[in-house]
């Protein structure tokens, strides 16, 4: 299982299931994706279709009931999942690190700014001292653009406005220059200036330092902005992976087409209707037989062949494998855009 | 799944069988919990004595039971009136706010400036022991934690979007209280009631223990506790321990079902997602 | 009972607003919202937050009306003055040509019956304990609307019309989703045909595809029901797409009023500028973010009363000039529907 | 900072004077005359007359309030007819057996509680953690006097691992100089490792009887805050920077879990205090709360309205301090 030098993440078939009281609930369902050194990679989707689950599962951090099922995680050519916990504790933090979700609840409210900033340099850096490693998180303060940081170092998060805080997020994420950065809905939570100023920042930082980015969100037009490609998600499946502009010029997906119809634009006609996908996500205890999109869908509902078998991943690019979208009708709504 | 309700079964098992024990003990085992029989004292377990006899020789199951019955009345007599009492206050304090609110306040706040025991003690002491004034005794020192409890019960809730959208359309006061404030403060007082039930019936035995509730030679379960404390080193122990296992039992049961019915009380609950 | 009340339209006063016809439904006069904030410890001042600061807007009969801005610009809370689950520091809110402040609680509720409220997370604004028939059928009671026979048949009919099986709703809150929970409280709010809904962030916590849904029928049924919304949002995109008039709020006062699509085309406000500059658009093909205006700094509410500008400390314009560092802005008409609140108004373009 | 330290100081002092009114109230409607316990049944009216004004009995029950605390701040507790001493006197002398008893007791349940919290959360493992659910109701639903009962019958009758009731030390042993008046400290202090073990001995029975409640409140709330802790994103962000479980739960969950049982300590406190009343008995403890049955028994109540008083006052001491170590450990509160 060697994977080419250019890959910093290379995931193979990972599985992860729930197992609770109320049945089992695959949350990510056998998904392959491939992250190339320096690249940023927006992973979209509806809460519940495996998003966050994935994320956690390539840090190993999945917590019973959830369960790891299958797969492999290559990280830099290694195997996570079949890593002790201690060894990961040694990868995890300098070679991936985790942007949370929701600022308020992601840094402990009891420690210091300073002391969770340095928690991560002295443990992945055995010997620097104390010293050293404040005046690098006092730097890494400077470098997220937080305004007087040697004195905000004391500070305790709520005195942190959210965009501030997510900043120190970050600051924690980048100290150990890692090679990947997941970043979950890093600024669902923040206002439109602020996500601006945030996804400024963070941007500018991984390009110089040649990070690649996972980026969780369901915010297309962040995805548009900040991505190099774009992985599509629905029910626990990767459903369409493309380069940004290939999937928002050409979504071959008909999830992935209804999912970008149904955005308002500022640009567009303000007349007429918003497009809208029909029904709910479906359970993942109750997965359909076949396409798991099969009842909502515009262009397989009812199809018989949709509704009985599950459609493979097909290659619908020009170049090698770089457009793949599940979906019995891909090349057919491949050709037809075209 | 299965385990909850094996717990859930099993407390709730524990408690028929006491409350069988209390109201119809006397009727299968027809004994005198008060008869003396000098021939018979200190006898171990056995068929005829199925928890032995004491140092005066009286059955010690034919007591349980009495006791049993005791306990559990005391236990649901403070536990009805203090939530009655507690809830009230709490309830008329939450809503009214103000300086009623700030004066009940402070009222209960004396109150809990004492240990419970040991102010359960000092109205017992007080009002003369007996039954009776420790059950009032109990029962003051339990009003607070009601009180307090369902007052910021209440103006949580009174913030909360659904009660606010019932004001929007335009519900009065009356009916935010009746059908959407007092609705939602039940399983916070059935909880808080079950944990003081634990309470009241332990604060019962150890008032009768210290000499404070029920008299001798009425058989509660404290009471017999401290009878059997002397025999206990001398090889008599089941004098002294099968009470202490009724009141554990009970005690034990009701905090199991408080935990359940929290759970079970809370309709978000069944529905947690992942 | 099951159709839209005749007299519907019954305003005394009324002002023609640019060419239409139509009236004005609401009309809130320099509305202010002031909070206490007791600081414990040394010294202990009084602080006040001024949540609203001395809004007008007047809200025509039939239109959708925007209100945005960033958290704490007091978006909310203008909706809660009106609804008056916060009572205004002072101001008016006429409603239908009465002031709702001044009314007796009795004829509060008379008005009421006329303008209802949605709240942002559905689930948690419907009563967990009670069955979705009850929650719908509430507000029916609390105006003694019909017996119960007709009650019943009225809440079949609105949950049909929000497209929820009425045969389900026997069911509690929970056993339904975001969406159609939303729906459900949409319901609520329809049941006694208000003239006036008051939408607070509906979609927000809503996906993309099931905020496509609401949006959608909201639509639909103010056209059928003629109703109007007053709708507040913090996507900008959404307000867009939604809204007929839009309102910017910065710091509790409106920065800019004006035709939706003047409004995010023609942007006269800095704070507009670079607000609607910060969305990011879903179209990769667009030119790439250099163009974008980042504002620096935080909306940070400000306790006492500064001079100037409010807005001038984040000003990309520099904000030091004279005028506005001694003068606060006033709202004025820039051009016929167009109103601003800024000494320089257009000074700052959009990108690109 | 200052401000808030007096705010609470003065609302402390309200709380005492509150709870000692009501203690010496429901002390003074008591049925029985005091004076007439004093005199004994027999003595005549006048007799008892005298002794009542002696007393200030017939003074308006405010009046008598005011003495009775003005006299106790002054030291002057009353006496104790039961056992012919000053009541002060009396608390000096056994004092300190309850502290000592107290802190072990304390001591005991808190180790268990952190111990048996941390392994019950630790992995998903039901078996363990109904385990120590189980443990924990147990805890909260024995009472303290039986459980002491079944201590004494299995580990001192039966197994003779533990001295039996009655005593600090064995009488073969001569206490160590008194400077805390804490028998195992002194122990130490006087370098005699054989008495402190000895000392030691004695109190492991009665600190675990006592300790059982404050244990099973304390493992209950803390392994739910455990729980709780657990589930914020922060702890998964600490993970995610490479910091192991064992790490993470000592720096950041527990601190974090700890601070809601802080708020329980006044909880806690009130245990033990009306916890050794019981357990001492039992033991036959020379501490305050053997003292205690023993003057409710003998109607000696001017010791009882003291103790009253006395755990009142600490009460709310303990209450307020907490406040303030609450303040000092969570930013939040700080403001």
């Amino acid at each position: 299982m060697a994977t080419e030098p250019e890959h910093v993440l290379s995931v193979r078939d990972l599985r992860t299931e729930f197992h609770t009281e109320n049945g089992i609930f695959p949350a990510v369902r056998d998904v392959s994706l491939d992250v190339y050194r320096g690249r940023q990679v927006g992973i979209v989707g509806e809460s519940g279709s495996g998003k966050s689950a994935l994320a956690l599962s390539i840090l190993g951090l999945v917590r019973p009931p959830g369960r790891i099922m299958s797969g492999q995680v290559l990280l830099n050519g290694r195997d996570l999942c079949l890593l002790k916990e201690t060894q990961l504790n040694s990868v995890r933090g300098r070679e991936v690190s985790l942007i949370f979700q929701d600022p308020m609840t992601a840094l402990d409210p009891v420690k210091t700014i300073g002391k969770q900033i340095c928690e991560g340099i002295l443990h992945h850096n055995r010997g620097t001292s104390r010293r050293e490693a404040r005046r690098r998180a006092i730097h890494l303060l400077e470098d997220v653009e937080v305004p007087a940081a040697a004195q905000r170092m004391n500070s305790y998060p709520h005195e942190f406005s959210g965009g501030m805080r997510q900043r120190v997020m970050i600051a924690i994420a980048i100290a150990n220059e890692p090679d990947l950065i997941i970043a979950d809905e890093p600024t669902t939570a923040l206002d439109v200036t602020t996500q601006a100023q945030v996804l400024d920042i963070f941007e500018s930082l991984v390009r110089s330092r040649g990070t690649a980015v996972i980026l969780i969100t369901h915010n297309l037009g962040i995805v548009a902005e900040f991505c190099d490609e774009v992985r599509v998600m629905y029910a626990g499946r990767i459903v369409e992976s493309a380069d940004t502009r290939t999937l928002f010029r050409n979504p071959v997906h008909p999830y992935t087409e209804s999912l970008l119809r149904s955005v308002p634009r500022p640009d567009q006609a303000h007349d007429g209707k918003l497009f809208s996908i029909a029904g709910l996500p479906p359970s993942l205890a109750r997965l359909p037989a076949g396409c798991s999109f099969e009842p909502r869908c515009i262009a397989g509902r009812g199809k018989p062949l949709c509704q009985e078998s599950r459609p493979k991943t097909t290659s619908v690019g020009e170049v090698h494998a770089s457009h793949l979208a599940e979906c019995h009708f891909a090349r057919e709504r491949h050709e037809a855009q075209s | 799944m299965l385990r909850s309700n094996f717990d859930l079964s099993l407390s709730l098992f524990v408690l028929l069988l006491l409350a069988v024990l209390a109201l119809l003990g006397p009727v299968f085992w027809p004994v005198d919990p008060l008869a003396i029989s000098l021939r018979e004292t200190l006898q171990a377990p056995s068929l005829a004595h199925p928890m032995g006899t004491d140092h005066i020789g009286r059955d010690i199951f034919a007591r349980f039971n009495y006791g049993a019955k005791i306990s559990l009345t005391v236990g649901i007599v403070v536990v009805v009136t203090g939530a009655v009492v507690g809830g009230a206050i709490g309830l008329v304090s939450g809503i009214v706010g103000g300086l009623l609110d700030n004066a009940l306040m402070r009222f209960m706040d004396a109150i809990l400036a004492f240990p419970p025991l040991i102010l359960a003690m000092a109205v017992t002491v007080g009002l003369g022991g007996g039954l009776e004034t420790a059950a009032l005794g109990i029962m003051l020192t339990s009003v607070p934690y009601y009180a307090r409890l369902i007052r910021s019960d209440v103006i949580r809730i009174r913030r909360l979007p659904f009660v606010e959208a019932a004001v929007a359309s335009g519900a009065g006061i009356t009916r935010i209280i009746v059908r959407h404030i007092i609705p939602h403060t039940v399983s916070t007082l059935l909880v808080q009631a079950a944990a003081l039930f634990g309470y009241s019936v332990l604060a019962l035995a150890a008032l009768g223990f210290v000499g404070l509730g029920t008299q001798v030679p009425t058989p509660e379960w404290g009471v017999m506790i401290t009878e059997g404390l002397q025999y206990a080193l001398t090889g008599q122990w089941w004098i002294g321990v099968f009470p202490g296992f009724g009141l554990l039992a009970a005690v034990a049961a009701t905090s199991i079902l408080a935990d359940k019915a929290r759970d079970l009380l809370d309709p978000r609950g069944q529905y947690t997602q992942l | 009972m099951t159709q839209v009340s005749a007299n519907k339209r019954h305003q005394t006063e009324g002002k023609a607003c640019e060419g239409a016809d139509r009236q004005v439904l609401l009309s809130i006069k320099n509305l202010v919202k002031d909070f206490i904030l007791s600081r414990q410890g040394l010294g202990r001042q009084k602080q006040v937050l001024r949540a609203v600061d001395n809004v007008s807007i007047d809200i025509m009969s039939g239109e959708t009306f925007g209100l945005v801005g960033e958290s704490g610009c007091g978006k909310s809370t203008i909706a809660r003055c009106l609804m008056l689950l916060e009572r205004p520091t002072s101001g008016q809110v006429v409603f239908s040509g009465e002031d709702i402040l001044a009314l007796s609680t009795l004829e509060l509720r008379r008005v009421r019956r006329h303008m209802q409220m949605v709240f942002q997370d559905p689930h948690a604004s419907l009563d967990a304990r009670m069955r979705v028939h009850d929650i719908v059928e509430e507000p029916l009671v609390i105006h003694g609307a019909g017996n119960r026979n007709e009650r019943r048949q009225r809440v079949a009919e609105v949950l049909e019309l929000v497209g929820i099986d009425p045969a389900s709703a026997t069911r509690k809150p929970h056993a339904f989703s975001g969406g159609q929970a939303q729906r459900i409280a949409l319901a609520r709010a329809l049941v006694l045909n208000p003239d006036l809904l008051i939408l607070d962030e509906p979609v927000s916590a809503l996906d993309v595809s099931i905020q496509a849904q609401v949006l959608n029928f909201l639509q639909d049924i103010q056209q059928e029901f003629l109703l109007t919304y007053l709708f507040i949002v913090h996507d900008l995109v959404v307000a867009e797409y939604f809204c007929d008039r839009v309102a910017v709020l910065y710091l509790g006062a409106v920065a800019e009023l004006a035709d939706s699509q003047e409004l995010f085309r023609n942007p006269l406000h800095p704070y507009t500028v670079s607000l609607v500059s910060a969305v990011p658009v879903p179209d990769p093909e667009r030119p790439r973010r250099g163009a974008r205006l980042v504002l620096s700094g935080e909306v940070t509410p400000v306790g006492q009363k500064q001079q100037g500008c409010r807005f001038r400390a984040r000003c990309p314009l520099g904000g030091g000039r004279s005028r506005c560092l001694q003068h606060a802005p006033d709202l004025r008409e820039h051009t016929p529907g167009h109103w601003v609140a800024c000494h320089f108004p257009g000074e700052l373009r959009t990108p690109n | 900072m200052v401000h808030s330290i007096l705010s609470r100081l003065s609302g402390s002092l309200a709380a005492i004077i509150g709870a000692s009114a009501i203690a010496f109230l429901f002390l003074r409607v008591l049925p029985g005359n005091p004076a007439r316990l004093i005199v004994g049944p027999l003595a005549s009216e006048e007799t008892l007359h005298a002794q009542m004004e002696r007393m200030g009995l017939h003074e308006p029950i405010y009046v008598q309030y005011w003495r009775y605390m003005r006299d106790f701040v002054t030291g002057d507790w009353g006496f104790s007819y039961g056992a012919g001493q000053p009541v002060l006197v009396q608390f000096q002398l056994r004092f300190p057996a309850s502290i000592e008893l107290g802190i072990y007791a304390f001591i005991f349940a808190f180790l268990a509680a952190v111990v048996l919290a941390l392994l019950a959360t630790y992995r998903h493992r039901p078996v363990m953690d109904a385990t120590v659910r189980m443990l924990s109701i147990f805890g909260m639903g024995m009472p303290p006097f039986w459980l002491a009962l079944i201590l004494l019958v299995v580990f001192h009758e039966a197994l003779g691992m533990f001295p039996g009731p009655g005593a600090q030390l064995s009488r073969a042993l001569t206490p160590p100089p008194e400077v805390t008046r804490l028998l195992t400290i002194d122990a130490l202090i006087a370098g005699e490792l054989r008495t402190f073990a000895n000392a030691f001995q004695h109190l492991v029975l009665p600190a675990i009887a006592l300790g059982m409640l404050p244990f099973g409140y304390l493992v209950r709330l803390l392994r739910a805050n455990l729980l709780d802790v657990r589930n914020e994103p922060f702890i998964l962000v600490v993970r995610s920077k490479g910091i192991g479980y064992w790490a993470a739960t000592v720096r950041h969950a527990l601190p974090n879990a700890f601070l809601p049982t802080l708020t329980a300590s006044g909880m806690i406190f009130a245990q033990l205090l009306g916890g050794s009343v019981l357990v001492e008995k039992v033991f036959n403890w020379p501490g305050i709360g053997s003292l205690v049955v023993d003057s409710i028994l003998r109607k000696d109540f001017a010791v009882v309205q003291a103790f009253i008083i006395v755990s009142a006052v600490l009460y709310v001491f303990i209450n307020g301090l907490v406040d303030l170590l609450y303040g000092i450990i969570d930013p939040r509160v700080r403001g």
